[in-house]
């Protein structure tokens, strides 16, 4: 058997409020299905998305970070996801630089409409870290115990 | 490898054998969780906290002066000065000043609270009997004073005369109201202050070293207890030296950063003092003899 | 500790039906902060939100947490009903349990897990949520208007119409813009100056517009409500205040020059008004051509006024005026063809003339009084050549774009051509023709039938051969070379923004897209307005486009002035980003990412030990910042933070999920 | 050698006793000879104690946001890294060209690795130059170690970097030493936004590295004062120039402190950045 | 007894049966020596003292102090099981846990982390036979040749070493290795001279706090750069920060160290900083070095290990102060 079998990634998407959370919502609205793995944090731009945020989800334990937001030229706010795309790309490639497997952050532009978009990405990327297994790569380590509600996060 | 220097020392001062850092299997820095069974509102930014063991009881009997370590659980811990304590109950009251002091004003009648303590010395409540005290506090400085006030008023016929001499920036800011304006004044001859005039306010006006001034108070076998804020004390201790007082007979309270409280994170020291044990109390003159770094 | 009370709706069975409330519920009880937990069929329902306000009071809550649809459905909604209770409204969270979990997943068990995260996501996030107080911003009841063509003119009728007091600027003489230069527009072919210039009567007469022509945008500042906008009068050296317009001195100035107006077909002296029908119809003397303030010789004008209105020592003034809102109006230009096309002469030939030179040409009032005559030797030609797309549609050498408008008015010049010249020939060279417009199709379906040829392809070389000038270039359609000998060429080039733009935008701090046009807020649904606040747009500033679509626009925009100066004042999104000036370095990071120009470095007086010093701070206008929180991620200490959405809470959210 | 050192104690002596500035900074003797440690010169007598020999090891600039606000101006003996340092912190609003006296010493090499980098021995900006510019040496391959680590596996990788950030004490002596960390007050001491443990844990360690490189990485004028400030000796400036070879290969030629206008690749973009997230 | 160094290895095989074992080693990639865990295999690095303190052993960068749950209010003690045994431990670090001693487990309170850390160690001491420049333990009151407070102490004979054990713990271990151990005649050589020395009587203590407020520290600490490496390389610096580290209704409160050399250190909630620039947090540094441990304790906390001065990224030298004190009497 292998270690990944069985596995359900865990996965969060930092998704603009104004394209992707939207897109989000519109496959909602038309009973798209896509795996459960993906959980979203609503940010008012993808520009608003720190690094720092993406380290701390592979530290607490998430999988897979996605980052979407609109279209570069459809930012709500302009000229945010310009900003994003540098920000990101860098990111993307010191993640890698660092060990974190490539399949581990996605950032995508995915618009209001693209709710088929959105879907597909989701089942995409939870495919491709279900595969990966879980990641253990700038995990904190947990401390024997933690889970059994006598203390918490590790040393 | 029991070091022989320890245990003297130890003896030396109050230490926490009833506490319930020394209760939990000798971990010091284990706090006891209990639970805050009052809240009072004091002012805008100051809230008094009365605290009770899970099952009821007093989490530790401190003497006058002395600290405890308050945590808010999954936030952090600070040192604050016990304000008073009851059978059953001891009392601190917190000025909202940063994250944890946030957290902990955010608590609820009923939520837990971590506590470890008694630390630190405490006022010389012996050493002053038979003396005259004169209490002298500033905004939220009153509050380790008040410890060591009750004492005195519960036992009333060991010390002389007692004047409470207390002043805030405004009515608003003024610290257990009822204590000053109730409880106090037919026990004890109180002198409240506030900085500027304000229309529902007929006492005195002005800053607390010249009403301490106005008020004269003869230094004839009188010990002052002087806590508040860095620049009142600075002038305070300037009028008292002015009306006569010796240093030794002015007593303060000394505040710091803690972490450990029991004199191992080394964040308290002044020279090679710690505040959390061979403080929070100094006079004024064993405070010359240290470093200025306060 | 926070007092959080979780609030579950079954949403009838869209999220019942998937996500267990009997499971999510009692999980929502266990996670730490919650005090309280409970479900219902439609919380967004009036005994749904009676049900929250009443455990608000009865448990002592002091934040929400409700799981139910999308935030962008009812977060209004919950706000609102916050507003009654002891809590502020910001003290909730909303997880989006329906959209984003029941009616997208099928498994029951896993989808009532994800809702359970979710909602653990939001509880964290909401125990470090703060109160927050929307700000309410005066607005000032007036609007400025900069661009006094066609669009402005409108947009200014339409705000002075419902009662608000206008100023309308122009950097000409006079107001009037492009369409008073042509001559008939399509498809009805209706003569322009008889449709624009009874507006610009109304708008020189109107009560509420005050009319600055021969003004400047200097600096804007300020924000939505409240722009202070610095504008340069240039000077006149005619006193407006008394003079009547006769037109006196015009008529023996010595000087000549090329008339702006008639794009270089005729000459007009140096005290002038733009055109005769002019608004306001009084002149101002050039100083670069007026002899008297060139070389301080002359000053026949100053003879001739019989008012004595002439002051050759006016200066230049800037006054400071208060705005509530702006609507940019500042149209278009051509572009400068002779210096991207060498092969069509380059500006060498003088028979190849511009749409807009024909336009006058065309017109009655023009250099020729509306007889169609070749420049060079004032021949009428036979042969027209009319070059569609010249520097549109060309991302080699000009502009990628459609200018959208030439297709129709190339059309409407071969119409006129043909029937004033009877017997002429026209050529139309095209890339495509499109005409989407009421009546266009038909125009140019007519303007074929009244023998215009098109010919698909582009004109790849032009050149003057025994007074001719010969067109060359493929018909795409026939694949073969076509050359057409032609007495006149027009060209019908591309619209660019007008120059000053980039000047103008950026000190708004709005934004132009790639082509340099203005970019509007969102190009679908927010189409007149910029992304900043109170800033709209109306016209050609945004793009190219027809008359009809401009004034629709002028019109548009007019009404969200309109609507925003109705309000006395206006309440602004309290989740802007904030500084922690204690932090703050002034490094400056924030200054250059904020899309608005919301953040100035501000020199505050600090302390350092015992030293006075001023050092510099990000400092955030809460008036133009419209909380996208880029500043925040490009603040490296975190002293920049968005506040609703404050770091702290997006790393609570991380944690949570992460349990 | 000496004859360098001379003209610079006579240069700061007489900045000195002119008042021209309030004090100089420069580099000093220790107990040990192939040791030299910053010395803040504030009397004309006292320029004496300058010297100038390969030991001369620390850059000198980052001293200068200790005093932002001076009341004279800070002399400064200014090589290229010193220089380009200054016009970092100049585009970063930290300091102000006016307050500082730059005594251009162009730059014979010193016995430390981190010259090894070094592309620009002479001062790109000062008030005056003590002697003639010094002819570049021809830098190590700028970008090999990072190219060293880059033909790893991911796995690999991961080792190596854990294996560094094992070592990590979190002493913060990159931070203090780098010109260009310029925050009043460090993300990583403030404990109430949460972005970063406290804890010495690998993760924790980890986290602060690749931040750090993030924060500075864009602006990194590669003086390699972190990696030696580094006790543990940690090869620390593989992360920030990572930084760097990706900001070349998307935009061009790129180096920072050259001048004191340049923007950094983050506070900025263009419309035609590539794009690898549709 | 001696134990030839040919059977260095087995003999630490023999005490790896009963506990860890810790010893000097050199990192993975030739990095900073320190004490590590022993695998069994890897030589222990003995060429010069390392650049980490063994300080770890006893009080880790980060450990955890007990759990709690928000919700039901439980409370869990997180206390250490530790059993090391450390060889190759030099007299001057044998020294700093003699003063560590002092800090945790004297003056009323014990600290409990620090005691089942200190009950479960083994220190097997290695007299130097060679110093390194910086090294200036014997001004500081240790001899590089001899650890009386270590458990069992041994000496480079060359081809062997001395063993002598002055404890029972020590005694424990030379039981241990009774089969490897044999009889020698041979006496240690004499120990080496330090790099250099200052002078540091029992004055110095009084004498530095009487300039406390001397314009020295000024310059002193102009070229500090304000980081905690001279702090964490110290094997004697033990001040640590408490913190939290919450997981939903979970979590632990940990310690780590911490430098008296950062901004943060002192400064209080509302914003105070007693020690406002690194001019007071020098001074305070030194002070507590040289100074306050003495006044409180009666031992110097500087034990001569030169790691500082050999690490400080702006080559500063605590020693520095000391050569200022001389001539300079308590009274100013």
């Amino acid at each position: 058997m292998s270690l990944t079998e069985g596995f359900e990634p865990k996965i969060i998407a930092f998704c603009c409020n104004w394209c992707t959370y939207t897109g989000a919502d519109l496959a909602g609205l038309n009973r798209m299905k896509y795996p459960e793995n993906v959980h979203v944090a609503r940010v008012p731009c993808s520009g608003r998305v720190n690094p720092q945020f993406i380290l701390r989800a592979f530290q607490k334990g998430c999988d897979g970070v996605m980052v979407c937001g609109c279209h570069p030229g459809d930012c709500h706010y302009s000229t945010g996801n310009y900003f994003t795309r540098r920000r990101f790309m860098l990111m993307k490639r010191m993640l890698e630089y660092n060990g974190i497997d490539p399949g581990r952050f996605h950032a995508r532009w995915i618009s209001g409409s693209e709710a088929a978009k959105f879907r597909d990405t989701v089942a995409e990327v939870s495919e491709r870290l279900r595969k990966l297994g879980p990641n253990t790569k700038y995990r904190e380590a947990l401390r024997e115990g933690a889970d059994a509600g006598k203390g918490g996060a590790g040393i | 490898m029991a070091r022989p220097g320890g245990a003297a020392a130890a003896a030396k001062r109050p230490v926490a054998e009833a506490g319930p850092g020394a209760a939990r299997e000798g971990n010091p820095l284990l706090p006891a969780m209990c639970r805050v069974i009052k809240i009072t509102d004091e002012t805008p930014d100051v809230k008094t906290f009365r605290i009770q063991t899970a099952d009821g009881a007093k989490p530790f009997d401190p003497m006058p002066g002395q600290l405890a370590m308050l945590s808010a659980m999954g936030v952090g811990e600070a040192m604050f000065s016990v304000t008073a304590k009851g059978e059953d109950w001891i009392e601190s009251s917190i000025k909202r000043v940063g994250l944890l002091t946030e957290a902990l004003h955010g608590l609820s009648e009923g939520d837990m609270i971590g506590v470890r303590g008694p630390y630190g010395n405490h006022f010389p409540v012996d050493a002053i009997k038979g003396r005259d005290l004169l209490f002298v506090g500033g905004g939220i400085g009153l509050a380790p004073v008040r410890s060591l006030i009750r004492y005195a008023l519960e036992r009333r016929e060991d010390y002389g005369s007692l004047d409470v001499l207390y002043g805030s920036r405004s009515y608003d800011d003024l610290v257990f109201k009822s204590d000053i304006f109730e409880n106090w004044p037919a026990v004890c001859n109180t002198h409240i202050t506030i900085d500027n005039a304000e229309e529902r306010w007929d006492g005195h006006v002005g800053f607390v070293p010249s009403y301490l001034e106005e008020k004269a108070f003869s230094p004839e076998n009188r010990v002052v207890v002087l806590c508040g804020p860095p620049i009142m004390i600075k002038f305070c201790l300037e009028s008292l030296m002015r009306m006569g007082f010796s240093k030794e007979n002015v007593i303060t309270t000394l505040e710091m950063r803690m972490k450990c409280g029991v004199g191992k994170c080394g964040r308290c020291n002044i020279g090679s003092k710690y505040v959390c044990l061979d403080g929070p109390v100094f006079t004024m003159s064993e405070l010359d003899g240290l470093p200025d770094e306060k | 500790m926070s007092r959080i009370g979780v609030f579950v709706c079954h949403c009838g069975t869209n999220i019942a039906s998937v996500v267990d409330p009997d499971r999510l519920t009692p999980a929502a009880r266990e996670m730490p902060g919650v005090v309280y937990a409970a479900d219902y069929r439609y919380m967004c329902s009036e005994p749904g939100q009676q049900m929250i306000k009443d455990s608000i009071s009865e448990h002592g809550i002091d934040r929400i947490v409700i799981a139910s649809c999308s935030p962008r459905m009812h977060e209004t909604t919950f706000r609102k009903m916050l507003k009654g209770t002891s809590i502020n409204p910001y003290m909730l969270e909303i997880a989006n349990i329906r959209e984003q979990c029941s009616w997208v997943h099928a498994d029951k068990g896993r989808a009532t897990e994800k809702a359970i995260g979710l909602v653990r996501m939001a509880v964290s996030k909401v125990s470090k949520n703060e109160p927050l107080y929307a700000q309410s911003i005066p607005i000032t009841k007036r609007a400025l208007v900069i661009g006094g063509g066609i669009a402005g003119i409108q947009a200014a009728l339409d705000i002075a119409d419902a009662g608000h007091e206008v100023v309308l600027l122009e950097r000409e003489p006079s107001i009037g813009g492009k369409m008073a230069m042509l001559d008939k527009t399509f498809p009805t072919l209706d003569c322009s100056a008889c449709i624009s210039t009874p507006k610009m009567v109304d708008v020189g007469a109107h009560p509420n517009i005050r009319l600055m022509t021969y003004c400047e945008v200097e600096s804007v500042s300020g924000y939505i409500g409240s722009f202070e906008v610095a504008i340069r009068q240039k000077a006149r050296y005619v006193n407006h205040d008394i003079c009547t317009g006769c037109g006196l001195c015009e008529t023996k100035c010595p000087v000549k020059v090329d008339s702006e107006f008639n794009l270089g077909l005729s000459k007009r002296p140096a005290i002038y008004k733009l055109f005769p029908q002019a608004v306001p119809s009084k002149p101002v003397i050039d100083s670069e051509s007026c002899r008297m303030l060139k070389d301080g010789k002359c000053g026949i004008c100053a003879k001739l006024c019989p008012l004595g209105c002439i002051d050759y020592k006016d200066e230049a003034r800037t006054v400071t005026e208060s705005f509530g809102a702006i609507i940019m109006a500042t149209g278009y230009q051509l572009v400068d063809w002779a210096a991207m096309y060498g092969e069509y002469g380059g500006g060498r030939y003088r028979d190849i003339i511009s749409g807009l030179q024909f336009e006058r040409t065309v017109n009655a009032a023009g250099p020729t009084e509306g007889h169609i005559l070749r420049p060079s030797d004032g021949r009428e030609p036979e042969t027209v050549v009319i070059v569609k797309c010249v520097g549109s549609r060309d991302p080699k050498k000009g502009k990628s774009y459609c200018s959208r408008a030439c297709c129709m008015y190339a059309a409407k010049h071969a119409h006129q051509i043909l029937e004033k010249l009877p017997g002429s020939r026209v050529f139309i060279f095209y890339i495509d023709v499109r005409t989407p417009g009421k009546g266009y199709e038909e125009f140019y379906d007519q303007t074929r039938m009244d023998g215009a040829v098109y010919v698909r392809g582009r004109i790849s070389k032009i050149y003057e051969e025994d007074g001719g000038l010969v067109c060359q270039g493929e018909d795409s359609l026939l694949g073969s070379q076509v050359r057409v000998r032609a007495d006149m060429v027009i060209l019908e080039t591309a619209m660019e923004p007008s120059q000053g733009i980039e000047g103008l935008t950026s000190m708004l701090g709005a934004a132009r897209d790639a082509n340099n046009w203005i970019q509007e807020a969102h190009p679908k649904l927010r189409p007149v307005e910029t992304q900043v606040g109170g800033v709209f747009l109306a016209g050609t500033c945004q793009g190219p486009k027809d008359i009809p679509d401009t004034v629709s626009q002028a019109s548009a925009a007019a009404a969200k002035v309109i609507g925003l100066l109705n309000k006395s004042e206006m309440e602004t999104s309290p989740m802007i980003s904030a500084v922690e000036r204690d932090k703050c370095s002034g490094c400056g990071a924030c200054v250059g990412i904020c899309p608005y120009k919301a953040i100035t470095l501000q020199e505050i007086d600090d302390r350092l030990g015992a030293k006075r010093i001023k050092r510099e701070v990000a400092s955030v206008n809460s008036g133009l910042c419209q909380g996208c929180g880029a500043c925040t991620a490009a603040c490296r200490t975190g002293a920049l933070d968005l506040l609703g959405f404050r770091n702290g809470q997006i790393l609570e959210e991380v944690d949570a999920l992460c349990l | 050698m000496s004859d360098r050192q001379e003209k610079m104690r006579q240069s700061a002596e007489k900045l000195l006793r002119d008042g021209e500035v309030g004090y100089v900074i420069g580099w000093g003797a220790t107990r040990f000879c192939d040791r030299t440690t910053p010395v803040f010169i504030d009397s004309p007598e006292g320029a004496a104690s300058l010297v100038w020999n390969e030991h001369a090891v620390n850059s000198l600039a980052k001293y200068l946001l200790d005093d932002k606000y001076p009341d004279k101006k800070i002399g400064l003996f200014a090589r290229g890294c010193e220089s380009r340092a200054v016009n970092r912190m100049i585009k970063d609003n930290q300091v102000k060209r006016e307050s500082l006296y730059l005594i251009g010493v162009p730059c014979d090499g010193k016995s430390s690795d981190r010259c090894r980098l070094c592309r620009e021995r002479n001062p790109l900006v000062y008030d005056v130059l003590l002697w003639e510019p010094e002819a570049n040496a021809a830098p190590a391959d700028r970008f090999e170690r990072v190219r060293g680590v880059e033909a790893m596996s991911p796995d690999e990788r991961y080792r190596y970097w854990g294996g560094v950030y094992d070592r990590c004490i979190r002493c913060y002596a990159c931070r203090n030493a780098c010109p260009v960390c310029s925050c009043r007050e460090c993300y990583v001491d403030m404990g109430r936004t949460g972005f970063q443990g406290k804890q010495h844990s690998r993760s924790d360690n980890q986290i602060f590295g690749v931040t750090r490189a993030f924060h500075v990485g864009d602006r990194c004028i590669e003086c390699g004062e972190c990696e030696r400030a580094c006790p543990m000796g940690l090869p620390i400036m593989g992360q920030t120039q990572k930084m760097l070879k990706e900001i070349n290969e998307l935009s061009g030629e790129y180096e920072c402190g050259l001048d004191a206008d340049s923007d950094s690749f983050l506070g900025r973009f263009d419309l035609d950045d590539k794009d690898e997230f549709m | 007894m001696e134990l030839k160094k040919d059977r260095l290895l087995e003999a630490l095989a023999l005490l790896r049966e009963g506990s860890d074992v810790a010893l000097p080693l050199p990192a993975d990639d030739g990095g900073e020596p320190a004490f590590r865990l022993w695998d069994g295999v890897q030589e222990p690095f003995l060429g010069s003292n390392t650049s980490l303190p063994p300080k770890e052993l006893l009080f880790p960068r980060s450990e955890g102090m007990y759990g709690y749950n928000l919700k039901t209010g439980e409370l869990s003690d997180i206390l250490p099981e530790a059993r090391t045994a450390v060889f190759g431990i030099r007299p001057c670090d044998v020294k700093s846990i003699e003063n560590l001693d002092h800090a945790f487990l004297e003056k009323g309170y014990v600290d409990s982390y620090y005691r089942a850390r200190r009950d479960g160690l083994t220190t097997i001491a290695l007299g130097c036979s060679e110093a390194a420049r910086t090294c200036f333990c014997d001004s500081m009151g240790v001899a590089p040749g001899d650890a009386p407070g270590a458990d069992l102490m041994m000496n480079d004979l060359g081809d062997a070493y001395s063993v002598k054990a002055n404890t029972e713990k020590g005694e424990a271990v030379a039981k241990l290795w009774e089969g490897l151990l044999s009889k020698g005649g041979a006496k240690a050589p004499a120990a080496p001279a330090c790099g250099f020395s200052v002078k540091a009587d029992d004055s110095l203590p009084d004498r530095l706090t009487a300039r406390f407020d001397d314009p020295m520290w000024d310059s002193l600490s102009k070229a500090c750069i304000g980081c905690g490496c001279c702090s964490f390389i110290c094997p004697t610096c033990y001040c640590f920060d408490i913190g939290r580290e919450n997981r939903g209704a979970c979590g632990t409160a940990f310690r780590c160290w911490d430098s008296c050399m950062f901004s943060d250190y002192s400064r209080m909630a509302g914003g105070h900083n007693p020690r406002p620039s690194k001019k007071e947090r020098l001074r305070n540094r030194y002070l507590h070095k040289l100074a306050y441990f003495s006044q409180r304790y009666g031992a110097t906390l500087c034990v001569g290990c030169g790691r500082c001065i050999d690490k400080c990224p702006a080559n500063l030298d605590i020693t520095r102060v000391m050569d200022m004190m001389e001539g300079v009497d308590a009274n100013g």
